[in-house]
C-alpha cells in the first residue's frame, strides 16, 4: 500500500540513500535492518515526511504522494515512533499524545481538556496500558514512555480513514526484555489494523516480529527475505558481509581476573534508589550488573561514577576510602564513565575528535602549562589508527562520526587519561553489529590489561557473554551473584529468576 | 531567501571565520567612500582608541558567554572600579590600580559563586549582583562623581598618552586581547570553557571541574570590567557610580556581532575584537555620514540584526532559540 | 507490561513544595513587611500595590510566553514605547490635532503586535538567536518612538483613555482590571489553547515539537506577536497612568520584567513555569519595592537589597536536584 | 516652557499629522547631510538624549541660532553613555579638522575634561554647561575653552521649596523626589531643599527618595509614599518636572491633584500647564532654548575671534545663568510668550544672563 520507488537522498553531496525501493503491504510488519549509516533512519524520515527525497517517488495505493513535512504524512496515516525518546517531558501524557493534533478538541479556539483526556485514555486502552493521562511524561519510565509514543502514533486511526503505517525506529533500544515482549504483543495485536515498519539492530527481534525483512547496506537495499525463510546468522552475514561467529563476545579471550581488588563498595545506599549494595571488582575483571529498569543498577553505576553520591556505606578505590561528590572526584581516582547517552554525556559533539580525546586529561599534551596542538593532533592520529576510528582527520567534529566511532573516541579518552576503572553504561546501545564487535574486542583488551570494568547492558546475553561475574539487582537490592568464567557461563533463565 | 543553500555554501569552516572580518572591511570601505576624511590615519587611530574600552568589557563577557552564561554585572563593576580608583589614587597612588582591579575580580568570583553554588541562572544572578555592586558603588562614592585631582593624575596620566605611535589604551586592549586569546587557545581553562559551553553534561562526565571553570570565567569578566572601569576613570580623570552605564548592551552586542554564539561553546576573543570594531565603526560612521540623529538608534538596531544574520555560524548551533 | 507508575517517590513531594516556593516567598515577604509596618495591609495600600503591579504584570505576561519557549525578548522596552507613542499621538494630545479616541488604543496594540510579529519573522527567517533579533528590535523600536515624539513628552488628553488610570471600579483603578484581564487572557492562552500548548512544547524540545507536526515558524511568530500584544497593552496602561508618553517611558522595565518572570519560577531554559508563576513573581517584586519605601530603606541600598532578595528568592525556588545544569 | 512649542514649530511635519509622519517614519533612513564647506565652522551640540523634553528644547534653540546665521549644525547624543558621547565628539573633531564650535552638556561630570582636552588639542572652541569637575577651568585652556555655564541648583532647589512651603501654609509634611544620585544638579537642588528646610522648622521632610529623573519611577514611588504617610503628605518637591509630573499623576489617581501642590525644575510644557491648572505651585527653568542657542553663540564668537576669551573677566568664563521662575503670578504671560509663540532671543547679547561667578565650594 505504501511504496517507495527509487528514493535518492544526499546530505551536503554525500549520498545517504541510493535508489531505494521498498514496499509496505497491508497488515504486515516489515523489518528493516542494516549497519549504522546504512540509511535506515534516513529512509524512515523520508517515509515520515521529515526529509524530502532528492529523487524517486512515494506512492500510496499507487498514487504519487508528496510529503512536505510530518503533518502531511500524518494526514495520510503515516505515523512514526522515534529512535530518540521523543516525548516532551514537560507536557502531560495526553498533551503528548495529541501534540500537533489539538484541532479536534478545539471549541471556539479553546482546548477541551476533558475530551482530550478521554480520547487519550481511549488510545492507551487500545494498546492495553493504564497510565494516568494527566501525569507529566517526565514521571514515566522509559517503557511507559515508549507505550505513550505508540499510542500517539495510533491516534492517526481517528483522523485517517485508511489503514495506518506505523514506523518504529529502534523502539526496543531502551527497553528491558519484559517490556519488549509487551511491545511485540501490542504490535501483533494491532497488525489487523495497521502495517508496521520495524527498525532495530537486534536481528533476533527483527526476525521475531517481522513478516518480511529488508536489509540495507551503504544506502541501498541489498536483500529482501521472508522472515521465516532466513536465520539470524545468515542475515548478519548479508548485513555486515561477514559471519556471526560463536565467539561473538570473544570468550576465548576472557582471562581470569587478577587478585587485587580495585573497587570495593560495602553496604552503599542511596535513599530511594538502592540500599546495602556490596560490590567488588578486581583488576582485569568485568563485573556485569543485571536487572530490570528501576532495579537500581543504573543508580549504582552512577554512584560509582560520582554522579550520585552514596549516602551511607563505604566505597574504597584501591583500598582508599572515598566519597565522590562529583564525577570529577571519580575521574581523579582513575574512573572513566562511558555513558549510554553518548551524544549528551559521552562527547562534546561540537568539539573535534582530538579535543574530545584529551578532554579528561590534558597533561599528555601540555608543555609548561600550554596545550601543544601538534602533540594533541599526533596523539589523536595515533588513537584513530589504533582503534580504527573512521574519520577524515582528528580535527573533525565528533557529531559527524557514526555511533561506533563516537564510542571509540570515548574509550580513547579514558585510555588517554589512564583510567584503570571503567564504567560501561550500555556501551553498545545504538551500535550496529560490526561496531559492537569492535567494542567487545576493545573491552577484552582493556580487561586483559588489568582494567577493572563495571558493565550494565541492554541484553542479558551481552552481560553474560562479556562478564567474569554477574550481579543481579531487584528493587534497589542485590539478589544474586553468578560466576561467569569462560566456557561455563550461567543460564539466562537463572538470572531472570533473580531479576523479577 | 533560501538560507539552507546559503548555509551549505558557508559550510566550509574558513569561510565562516572570514565573514566578520570581511564585513568589517566592507564597512570601513563603505563609510570611507561615503565620507571622505574617514579613511585617514588619525580617524582610524581614533577608531581604535574609542573601541578599546568596549573591547575590554566585551572580551571579559566573551569568556562567560563561551561557557554558556551571561554577565550583566559588568557595567556596575566597571563603575565601581572607577570609584575605587578615584578614591584611592590620592592616598595610595599607583597601588590603587591593583586594588580597583582586585575588587572587580572579587565581585566576578561572587557572581560566579552565586551562579554555580546557588544554581541561580547567570542572567538573573549577575543582574542581581550588578544591583548589589551598583549600590556599593553609590555608597563608596557617597553618591557623587569623584574627580581625580591633579596630584592623582600623575598616576593615571600615562593611560591617556601614546606609545610607539599608538594610544596607550589601544596597547592595553591589544595586550589583554592577546593574553586572553592565548589563554583560550593554550590553557586547559580555555579548552574546558569551550567544552562546557558546547556540551556541559559531557564536560561534567569527563571530570572537568565545571564549577571552577565557570567561576574563573566570571572572575576574568569581573577583572576585565574593572580594568575597563580603570581606563575609563583615567580617561575621564574621575570615577562615578554611573560611569560605565549604557556600556553593557554594546559590549554584549560586540561579542555576538563577532559571531560568538550566545548559547556558548563557539567563538572567541578574535571574533569579539572584530565585533567591537564593527560596533564602533557603525557608531562612528553614523556621525561621519551624518545620519539623522533621530534615526541613529533605528540604523544601529537594523545593522545589529543584519550583522548577526551575516556573521553567525548556523552550522554549529543546534537550535536557534 | 508492568504498570508504569510514576517512578519517583520521595522527590515528588519535595518538587511540589518547590513549586510553591515563590508563593511562600511572597507570603513571607508580606508578613514581614506587615509586622514592620502595619500600613502595608491597609486596603488603600493593597490597591496601590495592585496599581503599581498593573503595567509590570501585563508586560511580564507577554515575556512569559517567550521565555517558556526558551527564547528571550529584549525588545520589551522598544515595543512598549512604540505603543505608548502611538496612543498619545493618535488620541487627543497636546502635540497634534488627532483625536481618534479608542481607535488610538487599537492602533497602538496593532503596532506593537506587528512589531512582535516582525521580531518573530526576523528570528525565524534570518535564523538568528532571539537574543540578538530582539536586541536589534529594541533599538529600532526606541529609535522610531524618539523620532515620532521628536524627543519631547506628549501629553495624553483623551479623558476616556486617562480613565484607565483615574476611574475606579470596586475600589481598584481600571488599569488593575485591565491587567487582571490580561492575566486571565494569558492563562486562557497558556492552559486552554493550542498556541499555548505549542509554545510549551517548543520550550520542552524543539525537535520533538517539529516532528510532531508543529509548525515551528508559525508558532514562534505567533508567540512573539502575542508578546507584542501584551507589551502594547502595557504601553497603553503606562501612557494612561503617566498621562503622557516620552521615549524613556519604558526605561528599566525589561530587566524588571525578566526578574519577575524568573523569580516566579519560570525557567529561562523554557518549558517550565507559566503565567501563574509570573503573577507571583510580579507581586514579589512589586511588594518588595513597596515594602522598601514603607520601611524607609535608604535609596542608596535599595538596589543592593533588591539584588540580594532576588538571589534568595530564585535560589529558594529552584529544584537543585533536577537542575544539574544551570546557564 | 518654551521648548515644547518650539519643537513643533521647527518640525511642523513631525507633529501636524501623525499619518504623514508615519509614512515618513517608515521610510526614515540614514539621510546623509550635505557635505559642508570646510572653511565654515560647524556648530555641534552634544546632549544626553533626545528622549527628554528638556534636551529637545535645547536642540531647537541650537537650531534656531544656527538658522539665524546660516551655519551647519549637528546634534550628538550620548544616550547616557559617557564613552559614546566622548567618542562622537572626537569623531566630529576628526571630521571637521577642529574647525567647529561645541556646546556640550556632558553626560556626567567627569566627561568634561576629556571633551575639553580633545577640543583644545584640535583647535575647536568649546562651551560646557552644567557638569564639569571642580578643578577644570576655562582659563587653563585659553582660548579654546571659552566658558562654562551653570544654573545655581542650590538657589533653584531652595526657591521652589520656599514657594511650596508657602503654598501649604508654612507647616506640614512633604516628600521629595531626587534625581540620579551622583548627578551634580541633583545634589545641588537637594542641598537647596535642605537649606530651605533648615529655615522652616514647621515643615517636615517625611522622606527623600530617588526617582532618577524619570516620571515612571516617580509615579510608583509617590504611590508607595502615599501609603506610608497618607494624608500627612501636604506637598511634593521634585528635582525636575518629569518626576514632578509623574508624582502629579500618582496624586491624580488618588484624587489629590490640585490638593497636594507639586513643585519642580525645568519648566517643561506639562509642568507649565499644571501651574496654570493650579496643580503645580511653581517650576523654575534654566531656559534650555537659551542654553542651546547661546552656548553656541558664545563659542562661535570666540572661535571667530570676535572676542578674546583670555581677556574676559572670570565671571564670564564660569558663571551662573539666569533662571526663570514660573508660578501662578506670571504663568499666563509666560505661556503666551514662550509656549504659544517661539521666543525671540537676541543672540548677540552674549552676557545678558550672567548672574555671577560660580561658587567654588
Amino acid at each position: 500500500m505504501l511504496t517507495a520507488n527509487g528514493i535518492c537522498k544526499s546530505f551536503a553531496g554525500v549520498p545517504a540513500l541510493k535508489n531505494v525501493s521498498v514496499e509496505i503491504r497491508p497488515n504486515e510488519v516489515v523489518g528493516l535492518i542494516g549497519e549504522n549509516g546504512a540509511g535506515k533512519s534516513t529512509l524512515m524520515r523520508v517515509l515520515a515526511g521529515t526529509h524530502q527525497p532528492d529523487g524517486g517517488a512515494l506512492l500510496l495505493d499507487g498514487k504519487p504522494l508528496r510529503l512536505r513535512h510530518a503533518a502531511d504524512a500524518a494526514a495520510q496515516g503515516i505515523g512514526m515512533v522515534f529512535q530518540e525518546q521523543s516525548l516532551l517531558l514537560n507536557l502531560s501524557v495526553a498533551e503528548n499524545i495529541y501534540l500537533g493534533q489539538e484541532d479536534q478538541f478545539l471549541r471556539f479556539g479553546i482546548v477541551n481538556w476533558k475530551a482530550m483526556h478521554a480520547a487519550a485514555r481511549r488510545q492507551l486502552a487500545k494498546i492495553g496500558v493504564d497510565i494516568d493521562v494527566r501525569a507529566r511524561a517526565s514521571e514515566l519510565t522509559f517503557a511507559a514512555r515508549q507505550m505513550v509514543e505508540l499510542a500517539k502514533a495510533l491516534t492517526l486511526e481517528e483522523t485517517v480513514s485508511r489503514p495506518l503505517v506505523i514506523l518504529l525506529d529502534e523502539p526496543t533500544s531502551v527497553l528491558g526484555a519484559g517490556d519488549i515482549k509487551v511491545l511485540f504483543d501490542r504490535v501483533r495485536a494491532l497488525k489487523s489494523r495497521a502495517s508496521f515498519v520495524f527498525v532495530s539492530h537486534r536481528l533476533d527481534e527483527v526476525l521475531e516480529i517481522s513478516d518480511r525483512v529488508y536489509t540495507m547496506k551503504d544506502g541501498e537495499v541489498v536483500a529482501e527475505h521472508r522472515a521465516d525463510a532466513i536465520t539470524g546468522p545468515e542475515l548478519h552475514e548479508i548485513m555486515v558481509g561477514r559471519g556471526l561467529q560463536a565467539s561473538y563476545y570473544k570468550e576465548d579471550r576472557q582471562h581470569p581476573p587478577r587478585d587485587d581488588i580495585i573497587v570495593d563498595a560495602r553496604k552503599i545506599s542511596h535513599a530511594g534508589h538502592f540500599s546495602q549494595v556490596d560490590l567488588q571488582i578486581r583488576a582485569g575483571e568485568i563485573l556485569g550488573i543485571a536487572g530490570v529498569v528501576g532495579s537500581g543498577r543504573e543508580e549504582v553505576t552512577r554512584a560509582i561514577g560520582g554522579f550520585l553520591p552514596h549516602d551511607s556505606g563505604t566505597l574504597s578505590i584501591r583500598g582508599e576510602r572515598v566519597r565522590f561528590r562529583s564525577p570529577q572526584d571519580a575521574v581523579r581516582r582513575g574512573i572513566g564513565y562511558v555513558p549510554r547517552e553518548r551524544r549528551v554525556e559521552g562527547l562534546v559533539m561540537f568539539l573535534s575528535i582530538a579535543e574530545n580525546i584529551t578532554l579528561a586529561d590534558l597533561s599528555a599534551v601540555t608543555r609548561r602549562g600550554a596545550i601543544s596542538h601538534g602533540r594533541e593532533r599526533r596523539l589523536a592520529l595515533d588513537w584513530i589508527r589504533r582503534l580504527r576510528i573512521k574519520a577524515p582527520g582528528p580535527e573533525i567534529a565528533c557529531r559527524k562520526l557514526s555511533g561506533g566511532n563516537q564510542q571509540k573516541v570515548v574509550l580513547a579518552r579514558w585510555m588517554t587519561a589512564g583510567s584503570r576503572i571503567l564504567i560501561l553504561d550500555h556501551p553498545t546501545r545504538g551500535l550496529d553489529v560490526g561496531a559492537k564487535e569492535e567494542v567487545y574486542e576493545l573491552v577484552r583488551e582493556l580487561s586483559g590489561d588489568g582494567v577493572a570494568i563495571l558493565l550494565i547492558s541492554d541484553t542479558l546475553e551481552e552481560t553474560i557473554g562479556l562478564s567474569h561475574r554477574v550481579m543481579v539487582m531487584r528493587d534497589g537490592e542485590v539478589t544474586a551473584h553468578f560466576d561467569a568464567p569462560a566456557g561455563a557461563k550461567p543460564d539466562q533463565v537463572d538470572l531472570v529468576r533473580a531479576m523479577v | 531567501m533560501d538560507f539552507r543553500t546559503l548555509r551549505s555554501a558557508f559550510s566550509l569552516g574558513w569561510v565562516n571565520a572570514a565573514i566578520p572580518p570581511a564585513l568589517l572591511l566592507i564597512l570601513i570601505l563603505g563609510i570611507g567612500s561615503a565620507a571622505p576624511g574617514f579613511l585617514t590615519q588619525e580617524t582610524l587611530l581614533l577608531l581604535l582608541a574609542n573601541t578599546a574600552v568596549l573591547f575590554i568589557l566585551a572580551a571579559g563577557v566573551t569568556g562567560v558567554i563561551l561557557v554558556g552564561g551571561i554577565d550583566l554585572s559588568i557595567q556596575a563593576i566597571a563603575s565601581l572600579s572607577s570609584v575605587i580608583l578615584a578614591q584611592l589614587v590620592p592616598q595610595i597612588g599607583i597601588m590603587a590600580f591593583p586594588a580597583a582591579i582586585l575588587a572587580g575580580v572579587v565581585f566576578g568570583v561572587l557572581s560566579g559563586l552565586v551562579h554555580v553554588r546557588l544554581k541561580v541562572p547567570s542572567f538573573v544572578a549577575t543582574l542581581a549582583t550588578g544591583g548589589v555592586v551598583a549600590g556599593i558603588a553609590l555608597w563608596a562614592a557617597d553618591g557623587r562623581a569623584i574627580t581625580i585631582e591633579a596630584s592623582g593624575r600623575v598616576f593615571t596620566g600615562w593611560i591617556n598618552g601614546s606609545f610607539a605611535g599608538l594610544p596607550v589604551v589601544v596597547w592595553i586592549a591589544a595586550v589583554l586581547g592577546a593574553a586572553l586569546y592565548l589563554v583560550m587557545r593554550y590553557t586547559p581553562f580555555g579548552r574546558y570553557s569551550l567544552a562546557i559551553g558546547a556540551g556541559e553534561p559531557a564536560a561534567i562526565a569527563a571530570g572537568i571541574n565545571v564549577d571552577r571553570t565557570k567561576i574563573i570565567a566570571f572572575a576574568i569578566s569581573g577583572g576585565l570590567a574593572a580594568i575597563a572601569g580603570v581606563v575609563l576613570a583615567a580617561r575621564l580623570s574621575s570615577g562615578s557610580p554611573t560611569l560605565a552605564n549604557q556600556l553593557l548592551l554594546p559590549a554584549i552586542a560586540a561579542v555576538i556581532v563577532g559571531g560568538t554564539a550566545i548559547t556558548g561553546g563557539l567563538g572567541g576573543i578574535g571574533r569579539t575584537a572584530v565585533g567591537a570594531l564593527i560596533i564602533s565603526i557603525v557608531r562612528m560612521g553614523m556621525t561621519f555620514i551624518g545620519v539623522n540623529i533621530f534615526a541613529e538608534n533605528v540604523v544601529f538596531g537594523a545593522v545589529l540584526i543584519l550583522a548577526v544574520a551575516i556573521t553567525i555560524d548556523r552550522s554549529k548551533i543546534a537550535v536557534i532559540k | 507490561m508492568s504498570m508504569p507508575r510514576p517512578a519517583l517517590f520521595g522527590e515528588s513531594n519535595r518538587k511540589r513544595l518547590r513549586r510553591w516556593a515563590p508563593a511562600l516567598v511572597l507570603m513571607l515577604l508580606c508578613t514581614l513587611i506587615t509586622i514592620a509596618n502595619p500600613n502595608f495591609i491597609e486596603p488603600r495600600n493593597l490597591i496601590r500595590v495592585a496599581n503599581s503591579a498593573a503595567v509590570p504584570l501585563t508586560l511580564a505576561m507577554g515575556l512569559t510566553f517567550i521565555i517558556l519557549m526558551g527564547s528571550i525578548d529584549l525588545s520589551v522596552e522598544g515595543s512598549l514605547s512604540i505603543a505608548a507613542m502611538v496612543t498619545v499621538l493618535l488620541a487627543a494630545n497636546d502635540a497634534n490635532a488627532n483625536s481618534w479616541g479608542w481607535f488610538a488604543v487599537a492602533a497602538a496594540i496593532a503596532a506593537s503586535t506587528a512589531l512582535g510579529a516582525l521580531t518573530g519573522a526576523i528570528q525565524t527567517f534570518l535564523r538568528i538567536p532571539s537574543f540578538m533579533a530582539t536586541l536589534g528590535i529594541w533599538f529600532i523600536g526606541l529609535g522610531v518612538s524618539v523620532y515620532m515624539l521628536g524627543g519631547s513628552a506628549v501629553r495624553l488628553m483623551d479623558p476616556s483613555i486617562r480613565d484607565l488610570a483615574l476611574a475606579r471600579f470596586l475600589g481598584f483603578p481600571l488599569s488593575v482590571w485591565v491587567a487582571l484581564g490580561a492575566f486571565l487572557l494569558a492563562c486562557a492562552i497558556q492552559y486552554h489553547t493550542r498556541l499555548g500548548r505549542h509554545i510549551l512544547a517548543i520550550g520542552g524540545g524543539e525537535e520533538v515539537a517539529e516532528l510532531s507536526g508543529i509548525k515551528l515558524r508559525r508558532v514562534r511568530i505567533a508567540a512573539f506577536a502575542l508578546a507584542g500584544f501584551f507589551f502594547g497593552l502595557a504601553g497603553i496602561l503606562a501612557a494612561a497612568q503617566l498621562g503622557r508618553s516620552d521615549a524613556v517611558i519604558a526605561d528599566g522595565r525589561l530587566f524588571a520584567a525578566v526578574t519577575a518572570v524568573v523569580v516566579g519560577g519560570t525557567a529561562l531554559t523554557g518549558g517550565e513555569g507559566g503565567v501563574v508563576n509570573t503573577l507571583i513573581g510580579v507581586l514579589i517584586v512589586t511588594v518588595l519595592g513597596n515594602g522598601m519605601i514603607l520601611l524607609g530603606v535608604s535609596p542608596y541600598v535599595q538596589q543592593s537589597v533588591q539584588g540580594l532578595l532576588i538571589i534568595a528568592a530564585v535560589a529558594l525556588s529552584l529544584d537543585r536536584l533536577r537542575l544539574q545544569i544551570v546557564k | 516652557m518654551t521648548g515644547q512649542t518650539k519643537t513643533y514649530l521647527t518640525r511642523p511635519m513631525a507633529r501636524r499629522s501623525f499619518l504623514a509622519t508615519a509614512a515618513a517614519g517608515a521610510t526614515v533612513a540614514a539621510l546623509p547631510h550635505r557635505l559642508f564647506a570646510a572653511e565654515k565652522p560647524t556648530l555641534v551640540t552634544s546632549i544626553r538624549s533626545l528622549s527628554n523634553p528638556y534636551h529637545a528644547v535645547w536642540k531647537s534653540g541650537a537650531e534656531a541660532f544656527a538658522a539665524s546665521i546660516g551655519l551647519e549644525h549637528v546634534t550628538l547624543v550620548s544616550e547616557g553613555n559617557s564613552e559614546k558621547g566622548i567618542a562622537d565628539i572626537k569623531a566630529m573633531l576628526a571630521k571637521t579638522g577642529g574647525n567647529m564650535v561645541l556646546n556640550s552638556d556632558p553626560n556626567d561630570t567627569p566627561d568634561a575634561r576629556p571633551i575639553v582636552e580633545a577640543c583644545a588639542a584640535a583647535g575647536a572652541s568649546v562651551v560646557t554647561q552644567w557638569n564639569k569637575p571642580k578643578d577644570l577651568h576655562p582659563r587653563d585652556f585659553n582660548p579654546f575653552y571659552v566658558s562654562h555655564i551653570e544654573f545655581d541648583g542650590i538657589a533653584s532647589g531652595k526657591q521652589i521649596a520656599e514657594i511650596l512651603f508657602k503654598a501649604i501654609g508654612g507647616s506640614g509634611g512633604i516628600i521629595a523626589l531626587g534625581g540620579q544620585i551622583s548627578n551634580t544638579a541633583a545634589i545641588e537642588r537637594k542641598a537647596g531643599l535642605e537649606q530651605a528646610l533648615a529655615a522652616n522648622s514647621d515643615i517636615k521632610l517625611l522622606d527623600f527618595q530617588v526617582a532618577n529623573w524619570k516620571s515612571s519611577e516617580a509615579y510608583d514611588l509617590t504611590g508607595n509614599l502615599l501609603t506610608r504617610f497618607g494624608d500627612d503628605i501636604k506637598g511634593v518637591w521634585a528635582a525636575n518636572d518629569d518626576m514632578g509630573t509623574g508624582a502629579l499623576e500618582a496624586l491624580r489617581a488618588e484624587g489629590l491633584a490640585g490638593k497636594v501642590p507639586v513643585v519642580g525644575v525645568d519648566g517643561i510644557k506639562a509642568a507649565v500647564d499644571a501651574v496654570r491648572a493650579g496643580e503645580f505651585a511653581c517650576t523654575v527653568t534654566s531656559d534650555p532654548f537659551w542654553q542651546g542657542g547661546m552656548g553656541l553663540a558664545i563659542g562661535l564668537a570666540a572661535h571667530q575671534k570676535k572676542f578674546d576669551p583670555a581677556a574676559e573677566p572670570p565671571d564670564r568664563r564660569e558663571f551662573y545663568g539666569q533662571a526663570v521662575l514660573i508660578s501662578k503670578d506670571n504663568v499666563e504671560e509666560y505661556y503666551k510668550t514662550n509656549i504659544e509663540a517661539q521666543p525671540v532671543l537676541d543672540w548677540a547679547d552674549l552676557w545678558g544672563r550672567v548672574t555671577g561667578p560660580i561658587r567654588s565650594a
